[in-house]
């Protein structure tokens, strides 16, 4: 009867795809009417908070960097997420007067880091220390751009380089500007081939979902926020069948894992 | 209208596929799923064009427009054209195409990417530092494996291709699966949210 | 003719490791060069496809059966392109939602199996103790670096207690794993060097 | 200590001619250095190996010419093991630049072992959609491919009467630098098909890949050019695979003694003035 309709060794699959896409259409929902769920603040922003502070001590500017994605592709989402960053960065600096520069290599994210900026600073209450001069838009070549914020770095004497986003090879140019320029480093980015270099030259790195996280945490937006929901449970059912799993197969029992190779293969 | 028949046909198509993988669904796995996919292909091949279509427009603006070094943009438009008549009429395995592709393309493509390893050279020296414990582990992985992977390695220590092995076998695939396993329902959530036309972002802002 | 190749392949190398000296109008003349070669090459691909695959099933069949639904991806195709339009720009949305719906789809098909469920049932059949590469200790130090890097990206809960070991024990895992790309991009880059370099002295130089 | 402030303070140039030489000089002054193989290309080598003349393999080129001194070898060598042992190869590709790459392959090897087009090999070309042209493929090669590149009908190849769909595949050896490639292959085909997986991918995507190969999902990997150097060695075809692991391990004591330089001044001068 099972085998006339379902695809039998894929049952558990589409139970399980059901099952996610049902909690994550009830968690939006949810927190679109209001109820909020709770993701822990991410330890990379004390980093943050510390990289501002010993910027605003030296009188130095703070460089931030969203990426070099544009928002039309499957990286946009690091973009979002790195603007949400923004805001908290903007925030800090119109809080402590501190100078923030922010280089853009994307024409289409321009506006909306000026917008983000800004409205950081009018949350602060500091509408009038808002710098748009100090938004800038550097090149839209990946390395004339790399280049571009290499020289900032040095020209500006940057005290804290913030560089959240989607980054391919210009993270090591970068990287390099910012040690070399003495700057106190804070980096993340979900693009895995890049973390290595982000991790061996800054002071802290988010390391992947931890951006999204940030992000969502940040900006408290419903959809990121029962995204980052559904993921936990989906990696909490991963764990616990992990660890089941192990422990049946060491006392070897094997009906657990005859299951899922029966229907889940 | 506008909105809402781009999202019911982004629906339907996923949703049919989605149940193609699990459900055998009499006619339509066998028929119309097939037909879907021969047509995807096609239309993958006009949004293939998109792109030279883009550049079309900006380089032309900027001879028009005789911006700085405008030449450049003539020899990109040249280029594209060459590239893209002389195997049309002759395909590519035509001996024009074939020896621009051998003496112009290949190089200027692989040498592009090979300035990373001056980029990498330069950040060895100047930016890789053991700052932090995090960054000191993740150097001594790096030195072990760089050791190990080629034959120099075991020229110094018969142990660097064993412990190689070793880092990569157990850590290095225990933290790939960990993040994997993550990256996956992160991927599960963004196409759910797509194909439920919760996250219309692909639609380009409007 | 051959040699004459010889030579520009060694110019088009030059100049653009000459943008490591500096910025310079011969790399800006290369790279444009070669984003319009780029560019060129996936016209042809792109033309190449759409004839082979629905043109000519549609209207030079031979002796195959004509394939009358090849009609409906030109038309979808030809959609594309409104996005140019100032009018008609939603239009371009219905081709886009068709490619989108089916690209999402096959994306949870091929991730839910390959990549999750069969990670997690590699490691289900794990024991505790055994060798996978050198010692006895290895699968043990396996699963608990799979689960503590799961642990390290569980945002739910402030990170305390056991949860705070497990987080940690998948942060150092995950810094090994790290080390392991770090050496192996470095690997990958210093081969394209050596690719390079090796055509300069072997072929244009003849000197290997 | 400063000496070792000034050690801090080269001029990239020096660093890059240093890289540079280290290259250069190994590749004219060969050490010859003995090479080990991996356990990942011994699978690789025995996956083709074991498989009886007659057997159909299908090649996918999914990379660009920035990866052509990684899996340029691989394919060479590769192919003309495939081809020695009288299988069929039948040469896909995902990136557009592969299906050019899978001439020149053909070209250079075919001619050494007596490979005839169209009986033994084929070259069917690129189709662009990722995903969606492997589950094509995988359901009927001959809509996915209805025209090799030449532009002959892929019906009236004569090895290709035969080879319809997936069934038809015993085994897939996909050449990748990075997506689409080999993953989406695991993803889309290896998942849903019993065919057996097999590749080898540029140095980079290598700790990506080690997952798979401890689920069984992949069987076998070569990683950048000392897999391809490895496999030339089993096959007995020296290329440019081997020729250039001299000036690679050269290129990595370098390095590392880059990182080691830097880090001594750091720690003696930097941690001072903390």
């Amino acid at each position: 009867m099972l085998e006339e309709i379902f695809v039998v060794n894929r049952l558990v699959l589409f139970v399980l795809t059901i099952l996610v896409a049902v909690v994550l259409l009830v968690t939006i929902r949810q927190a679109k009417k209001g109820k909020k769920f709770f993701i822990r603040r991410i330890a990379g922003l004390e980093a943050i908070d510390e990289a501002v502070g010993r910027a605003t001590e030296m009188g130095r500017p703070v460089h931030f960097s969203p990426g070099i994605a544009a928002l039309s592709e499957e990286t946009a989402a690091q973009t979002l997420a790195g603007l949400a960053v923004l805001g908290y960065v903007a925030r800090l600096t119109a809080r402590y007067d501190t100078d923030l520069i922010v280089t853009n290599r994307m024409p289409e994210v321009l506006p909306i880091t000026e917008e983000v900026v800004r409205q950081s600073y009018l949350a602060e209450g500091k509408p009038e220390s808002y710098n748009p001069d100090n938004i800038l838009f550097l090149s839209d070549e990946q390395f004339a751009y790399a280049a571009g914020c290499m020289g900032i770095m040095a020209r500006e004497k940057v005290a804290a380089n913030i560089m959240m986003g989607a980054f391919w090879a210009e993270s090591l140019i970068f990287a390099e500007g910012g040690f070399i320029a003495g700057s106190i480093q804070v980096a993340g980015t979900a693009n895995t081939h890049q973390l290595p270099f982000f991790i061996a030259a800054c002071d802290y790195c988010l390391i992947g979902e931890e951006l999204f996280a940030a992000g969502a945490y940040l900006s408290q937006e419903p959809m990121q926020v029962a995204g980052i929901k559904v993921q936990d449970w989906g990696k909490l059912v991963a764990a616990v069948l992990i660890l089941i799993g192990t422990i049946t197969t060491t006392c070897k029992w094997p009906v657990i894992i005859d299951f899922f190779s029966r229907y889940a293969s | 209208m506008r909105r809402e028949l781009p999202i019911a046909i982004t629906f339907v198509s996923g949703i049919l596929f989605l149940l193609d993988y699990f459900v055998k669904i009499p006619y339509l796995s066998e028929y119309v799923v097939g037909h879907f996919l021969d047509w995807a292909i096609v239309v993958a091949a006009f949004a293939l064009l998109l792109g030279a279509a883009n550049l079309l427009r900006i380089h032309v603006q900027r001879i028009v427009k005789g911006k700085k070094e405008w030449w450049n943009s003539l020899i990109l438009l040249v280029a594209m054209f060459v590239m893209a008549i002389v195997p049309i009429i002759w395909t590519q395995q035509n001996a024009v195409y074939e020896y621009l592709f051998k003496h112009f393309f290949e190089h200027l493509n692989g040498t592009m990417f090979s300035l990373l390893a001056f980029y990498i050279a330069s950040a060895a020296y100047r930016a890789f530092r053991i700052r932090t414990k995090e960054a000191t582990v993740l150097l001594i992985a790096a030195v072990v494996v760089m050791l190990g992977a080629t034959p120099i390695g075991a020229a110094i220590w018969k142990g660097f291709p064993q412990y190689s092995d070793w880092l990569q076998t157990v850590f290095t695939t225990a933290g790939m699966r960990g993040i994997m396993i993550g990256a996956s329902l992160g991927a599960m959530v963004t196409a759910l949210r797509i194909i439920f036309g919760i996250d219309r972002s692909y639609f380009g802002g409007q | 003719m051959e040699t004459l190749g010889i030579w520009i392949g060694a110019l088009c190398t030059l100049a653009i490791f000459s943008y490591l000296l500096r910025e310079n109008p011969f790399f800006r003349t290369a790279e444009h060069l070669f984003i319009g070669m780029a560019a060129g090459i996936g016209i042809f691909y792109g033309y190449q496809s759409i004839v082979t695959n629905a043109w000519n099933p549609l209207f030079n069949p031979g002796d195959e059966p004509r394939q009358w639904f090849m009609i409906v991806p030109l038309v979808l195709g030809v959609l594309l392109y409104t996005r140019f339009l100032k009018k008609g720009k939603w239009i371009s949305r219905i081709p886009l939602g068709f490619m989108v719906g089916v690209g999402s789809a096959l994306a949870i098909r091929g991730v839910i199996g390959a990549s999750f469920m069969n990670q997690i049932t590699a490691t289900m059949s794990l024991p505790l103790w055994g060798v996978m590469s050198k010692f006895g200790i290895d699968s043990l130090l396996f699963i608990l670096g799979v689960l503590g890097t799961l642990i390290y990206f569980y945002f739910s809960r402030e990170q305390k207690g056991p949860l705070k070991v497990g987080a940690s024990i998948g942060k150092w895992v995950m810094m090994i794993a790290f080390g392991a790309s770090f050496g192996n991009t470095v690997m990958a880059r210093m081969s394209l060097l050596v690719g390079r370099i090796y055509y300069l002295l072997g072929e244009w130089l003849a000197i290997l | 200590m400063k000496w070792l402030e000034k050690l801090q303070t080269i001029d990239r140039r020096i660093i890059y001619l240093l890289l540079a030489l280290s290259i250069i000089l190994p590749l004219l002054f060969p050490i010859g250095l003995p090479l080990e193989i991996s356990k990942n290309t011994q699978a690789v080598y025995e996956q083709i190996d074991k498989l009886p003349p007659g057997s159909v393999v299908l090649v996918s080129y999914d990379w660009d010419a920035a990866s052509a001194p990684e899996l340029l070898p691989q394919a060479e060598a590769i192919t003309k093991h495939i081809l020695e042992k009288k299988l069929k190869l039948v040469a896909v590709a995902l990136w557009n630049q592969g299906a050019t790459f899978a001439d020149r392959v053909h070209n250079s090897v075919a001619p050494e072992v007596g490979a005839e087009y169209g009986k033994d090999y084929v070259n069917l070309g690129y189709r662009p959609g990722q995903a969606v042209v492997l589950n094509s493929l995988a359901r009927d090669i001959h809509a996915t491919f209805p025209e090799d590149v030449t532009r002959t009908r892929t019906a009236s190849i004569p090895m290709m009467q035969d080879i319809k769909t997936i069934e038809d595949i015993d085994l897939i050896v996909c050449l990748s630098a990075g997506d689409p490639g080999l993953r989406t292959y695991i993803e889309q085909i290896g998942a849903q098909y019993p065919v057996t997986i097999t590749g080898g991918v540029t140095a980079v995507s290598v700790p990506g890949m080690l997952p798979y190969l401890q689920s069984g999902d992949l069987v076998g990997l070569l990683g950048g050019m000392s897999g391809a150097a490895q496999y030339e060695m089993l096959v007995d075809r020296p290329g440019l695979g081997m020729g250039g692991m001299d000036a690679q391990s050269i290129a990595h004591l370098l390095i590392i003694a880059f990182i080691f330089i830097g880090n001594i001044a750091y720690v003696a001068v930097g941690r001072k003035k903390k």
